[in-house]
């Protein structure tokens, strides 16, 4: 049976799927029980499934992430929510110390196969710690995985992959497009997700396996990569520069699919790459790394990287922050431009 | 007061029933009462004014453990002053506290309008709680170093900062002396002694007793306060303040504001529920006072008793407000979906305006007449610097600040790639 | 056994003198002796064994918040078991417990060697705090989790888990099961109840609670245990197992061995000089015992007291075991830069092993030659044990996990780009 | 008046210099006051400078950040220790949220000039919590600088320097080379420091500039750019690869030198990245990305990066694991080799 779904009812029912099938799963966080969580991701599960099952925890992130780390020990596959990524550092010592490595320094003994949610990701006036993307803090980490949903049926299936996963997964949110797709072009009408493809979404179980990019134009001139938010920005910048560029949706940022990525540089031999996180040492510095050891007698042009300024996300300048459609389209024309 | 108050019969906490016998069983625990069920306020320990003794302030920590426990009241039904923490306040700041609540109010009032229409992104009130920020800006010394959470903008305001510089930084526009850079309500002023709020809870905690360490490491006289919401005591911040401020002895008040939620979860999701957050002193041998945060007067004198003892040498105390958030967590909120709706009217504390107001006019010194006309005169003060905030700019119109500003203050002197990304934007 | 106590002075801590009247100043904490000063316990709470009452498993935290500034005791000075807290342990499992912690330190004293020898990096002993692991292996049931720290090796020893396989985790051989990825003494078995132990000082007593709320959730009848140091009780983690075990009544014992000393830094670092730490707990509405670390009966009976009143779902005990840190930290430690030589021969309460054997032989179960050849079986029991486990190899000689492994177990499955790098380095 | 000091006593040298000239300089963190560090940093201060100016703090590394800010906004300009970088992570909050923000988010308000030094890397045995270089982790972090020293000339020199500059600086100490130079011969005799020319420190009072990379070696083949530890790593490779390769020591890694390497790199149109943290998503990634958007059309091979394996450093394997000279050498040969 199929529905539509904007993000947050696809993720909501995916967690209200694994609920259902496996009483090992438990859903908690801050404001998430009887409320359903301050984007009511979780709205109507502590209900349905019951008081035990979801349910609100202290404000201390690192508590809950030890917690869960305890819970992961014991057998169960904690789903947890950090309200906000920026709030994600005060756990930082249990995710990079413990749930990261948990299975390797334990030799396989212990795991800690937990999911923790978090929105995350500009284009809301949030200001400086509502608006993070501090992805690349996990990517540089040993043992998790990253994940970042673009659509609600990717949502989804993704998010059921994340709870079956037997490593711990971070999975981020783009929350900017909860509601519907977002193309950077804040002075035009919002869009519900009703009217894109991508929110018919089977109200059962079902996987979108993670490792894999999905290609959601293929192209000639020059190969795109991005993720988030960042895929309806650059699908609108392809759109109006007339290019014909390939865009990748990575959807899975670690481990990324590699092959994905270099079958289509090597076929562009130009590359962008577009992210709202800070640039300096963000995702786009590990891809651009991995593409020019991997396609570089391929390469016309150097790669780009459209990213975040690095300052904190001003409040009064979202959208001199935020990397909209004209900056990635600039970026696009440099690149199929440039000749050696 | 309490008319909405019932005996106290605990809510049996559901539990899954178990399916062995002597199996353990996980309890969550849930408020009182939901929406559309009896208010409840049976599990709040209350204390009348004279039952709280107020000890001196050279006083060993573990012989006062029992403050913890009680409520340090002043104000008793009638209005009256009443019991051993009844400051010594002259009618003149009695007056100032008054003003500065009814202000705070009235400008939290025209800030949650404006962001209604637009003219900013959020909102966040501290309505019911005016007495916590206000009462004790008048306990501390102007130049006491305060590290609020966003809910004690009484603090700027009864120190007498600007309401239009307030309200700049709530519209982000081109006078923002933040320079558009923080959410609303997230001020920060150095001439104010009012450290910049952070957006990341708890925080600010052990930041303050840093403060105050330095201050005694420099054998300066100035003290720190720093304000916590119960939600938020949960954080590892929390005890790093009580860790640090009992080891170095700092000068520094340490506030708890219990208002009994934090955004959709009880108290008792913080741990208030088995023992009151004043009483988490206790274990790092710090003295501990749980005061009626909605009493003006009980919270003058417990911070006046708090500051004595730190500007003595005699180190830190931590004070627990006991009050009530009567509104939504912020613009972005809707308290109605989690808790019941006459909680806020039916709190047993009453309302911190109407009390002290209740107080001036019983001791002959206040009116009817003359509260409605300070309102009146508040509500066009407020009127007044809106306007002139609002000429300047707003966050969707007139005039914001440079472009070229989101550059600045990364660092002291911007480094190449900030000067090249500066450059790229074209700015 | 408090020949070396003084009568009780504080020794004034240095500062510098105040440049101004009434001006602050910053208190540094300073233990009562460093090298070559007089010993000086006179800071320590003693109680007699007789003192404590014992309170029903069901009585309210609040009830009891006395225990955490006494001290449980059982054993006096003559080696008879006093008191209320005088556990009912047959002459066997005293025995054992006795056996185990000899058997701890003799195998404390084997590897300390080896690492001496060069045929590891690092060691850690317990020496002098062997009780607390080994009587609350007793106390605690075969199959309740264990969350320790890098100084309860004795709970290995006392649930049988066998020497050689300790050995090949330190000594990082082909047949350490942590397939040489750990620094040593930092094991793991899941097959023992013992969870992997931490680098990171902190970390396990809350991922204990989680532990323990799983067990609840699943309706199980399995308690978590959990253990920290004195000085690591000023991480958060500390807080946050705290409050979450109070806010979920979780089925958990939490352990604070306060060995006085946290590497060079004195308990009064950490905050225990002016509330003891198990006086923490009150603050959470948990009961708190505060024991003698090396009196075995007192710490066998405080856990088997926390332990049934988790196991009847009442929720989690704080314990504080009052021991000594014998020797030095670790193998990379000189404790005679920092604390005066003869504070581990002086201290108060004397050593563990002497105390249980001397109640043995008082009770008319054992003697100074039964003792000595029990100590000869155990030197070599270890010896035969640490001559398995170094022909298999050491860290630098003999054979050694395969070098493959290496890049396993960072995920389940290894993906490329780990299997690329496993083939860079052509393994 | 010059002395011979190891990068351990250059490190005490500037705290000494530094508590003498600013009553505001105090010097705090675990362990470090009586006993004076358990690398004997600060050996020695607490005497000489007071009970109040360098002293021990509770274990609380988070605590012990956010005092330091409060510190800071008072006017003080704490140094502290972090006993080891693999116990940064319970820090991590106040340092991203508060210390790298402050003045940001107060318009200059408030600032945080403190100085975080923290022993890294490998080398030693530490096993995985003893060995971590988690550089990377910073250098996303808009506000923050980081500084690495590679021997005791440059360590008191650029400490002095980051305790007198006004912004934060995250100051790692590689503490593999502390008492002596190590070029990952590990099978090699153990030379002191006192034979190398950079053990000839000044015993007073200078500065070494934040920002500016030192070139070891001027080379035409390849550039090669390292830090701490691997700079005595790239340097034996070189000399036993025979190759004429240019050297740069960055010493600051952020704000990183970027004339330097951009010359460099232009000029030999080959580079070699060198670390000892974990590849994905490490400075290297932020390296190779600056290097191939600046000097696309000079580069002749792809630029290579040798660093830790993404596991995490496991005790028995410290040689397999530490990129040592034959890996660092293959890495020269193949990009020396490399055409298209
Ligand atoms: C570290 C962190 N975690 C979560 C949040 C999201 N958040 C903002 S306010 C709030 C509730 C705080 O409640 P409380 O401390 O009681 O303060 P109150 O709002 O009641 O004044 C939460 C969870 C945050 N800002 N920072
Ligand atoms: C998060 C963290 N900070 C610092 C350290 C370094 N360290 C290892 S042991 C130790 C002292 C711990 O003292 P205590 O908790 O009293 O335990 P004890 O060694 O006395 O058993 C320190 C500071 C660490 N391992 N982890
Ligand atoms: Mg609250
Ligand atoms: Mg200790």
């Amino acid at each position: 049976m199929m529905a539509t779904m904007n993000m947050i009812q696809a993720l909501n029912s995916a967690m209200d799927v694994m609920l259902a099938r496996d009483p090992d799963v438990l859903v908690f966080g801050e404001d998430v029980g009887f409320f359903g969580g301050v984007f009511r991701a979780t709205e109507g599960l502590q209900k349905k499934h019951g008081l035990e099952r979801c349910f609100d925890t202290p404000i201390a992130e690192g508590g809950l992430i030890g917690v869960a780390v305890g819970m992961g020990a014991y057998g169960l596959r904690p789903v947890v929510e950090i309200q906000f990524a920026d709030y994600i550092y005060p756990a930082y010592d249990q995710i990079v110390s413990e749930v990261a490595r948990l299975r390797y320094r334990s030799a396989g003994q212990f795991t800690a196969p937990m999911t923790i949610r978090a929105p995350y990701g500009g284009g809301i006036f949030g200001g400086q710690t509502h608006s993070q993307s501090p992805e690349a803090l996990f990517t540089h980490v040993a043992g998790l995985k990253v994940v970042i949903p673009s659509n609600p049926h990717d949502a989804k299936g993704l998010l059921i992959s994340a709870i079956e996963d037997d490593d711990p997964v971070i999975f981020l949110e783009p929350k900017r497009i909860y509601n519907g797709p977002f193309d950077g072009h804040h002075d035009r009408p919002i869009s519900p997700w009703a009217k894109h493809p991508a929110s018919a979404v089977p109200e059962d179980y079902y996987t979108v396996a993670i490792g894999e990019a999905a290609i959601l134009r293929a192209g000639e001139q020059v190969t795109i990569l991005a993720y988030g938010t960042m895929v309806h920005v650059v699908l609108a910048a392809v759109e109006e520069s007339g290019l014909d560029a390939e865009v990748l949706d990575l959807r899975t940022i670690w481990p990324v699919d590699i092959d994905a990525i270099v079958a289509s540089v090597r076929k562009t031999g130009r590359c962008v790459i577009v992210h709202e996180a800070t640039r300096t040492s963000g995702f786009g510095a590990e891809l651009t790394a991995l593409i020019q050891e991997r396609c570089f007698y391929h390469l016309e042009a150097p790669i780009e990287r459209v990213a975040g300024w690095d300052t904190p996300y001003p409040h009064a300048f979202e959208w001199e922050y935020f990397p909209g459609p004209d900056r990635v389209a600039a970026a696009l024309r440099r690149t199929v431009d440039a000749h050696g | 007061m309490t008319a909405t108050q019932r005996p106290t019969v605990a809510k049996a906490t559901p539990a899954r029933q178990a399916s062995r016998p002597n199996a353990l069983s996980l309890r969550i625990p849930e408020p009182r009462a939901r929406p559309g069920e009896m208010l409840d306020f049976g599990n709040l320990r209350l204390s009348r004014g004279s039952a709280v003794e107020r000890p001196a302030i050279d006083v060993q920590a573990h012989e006062i453990r029992d403050l913890a426990y009680g409520l340090i009241r002043v104000l008793d039904d009638d209005g009256q002053a009443v019991g051993p923490w009844a400051p010594a306040l002259d009618t003149q700041s009695l007056r100032d506290g008054l003003r500065w609540m009814m202000l705070t109010r009235a400008y939290d009032e025209r800030m949650y309008r404006a962001q209604r229409q637009g003219k900013t992104s959020f909102y966040m009130k501290c309505a019911g709680e005016e007495a916590v920020a206000v009462a004790q800006a008048l306990a501390l010394a102007p130049d006491d170093m305060c590290f609020p959470t966003y809910r004690q903008q009484g603090l700027l305001i009864a120190r007498g900062y600007p309401l239009v510089e307030m309200m700049n930084q709530v519209l982000s526009n081109a006078l923002d002396p933040l320079k558009g850079r923080q959410l609303p309500v997230l001020y920060s002023s150095r001439d104010y002694g009012v450290f910049t709020i952070s957006g990341n809870l708890g925080t600010q905690f052990i930041q303050a007793v840093g403060w105050a360490m330095a201050s005694a490491y420099k054998h300066d006289r100035r003290i720190a306060a720093a304000w916590i919401g119960d939600g938020s005591t949960a954080e590892g911040d929390f005890h790093h303040a009580l860790t640090f401020a009992s080891v170095y002895r700092a000068p520094v008040v340490l506030n708890v504001v219990n208002n009994q939620w934090a955004i959709s979860s009880f108290h008792g999701i913080a741990g208030g529920g088995d023992s009151p957050f004043a009483s988490r002193a206790i274990g790092y041998g710090l003295p501990a006072l749980r005061v009626d945060g909605n009493d003006f007067l009980a919270v003058h004198a417990a911070t006046a008793w708090a500051v004595e003892r730190a500007r003595a040498n005699l180190g830190a105390t931590l004070i627990e407000h006991v009050t009530y958030r009567a509104e939504g967590h912020s613009t972005s909120d809707d308290p109605s979906q989690y808790r019941p709706a006459g909680e806020a009217a039916g709190w047993p504390l009453g309302d911190p305006v109407a009390r002290l107001s209740a107080h001036l006019v019983a001791i002959g010194e206040w009116s009817a007449d003359r509260h409605e006309a300070l309102r009146k005169e508040l509500l066009e003060t407020v009127r007044a610097a809106g306007k002139e905030a609002e000429a300047v700019g707003t966050l969707s119109t007139g005039s914001r600040p440079s472009v070229r500003t989101m550059f600045e203050d990364v660092y002291k002197d911007a480094p190449w790639h900030i000067r090249e990304q500066r450059q790229q934007l074209g700015v």
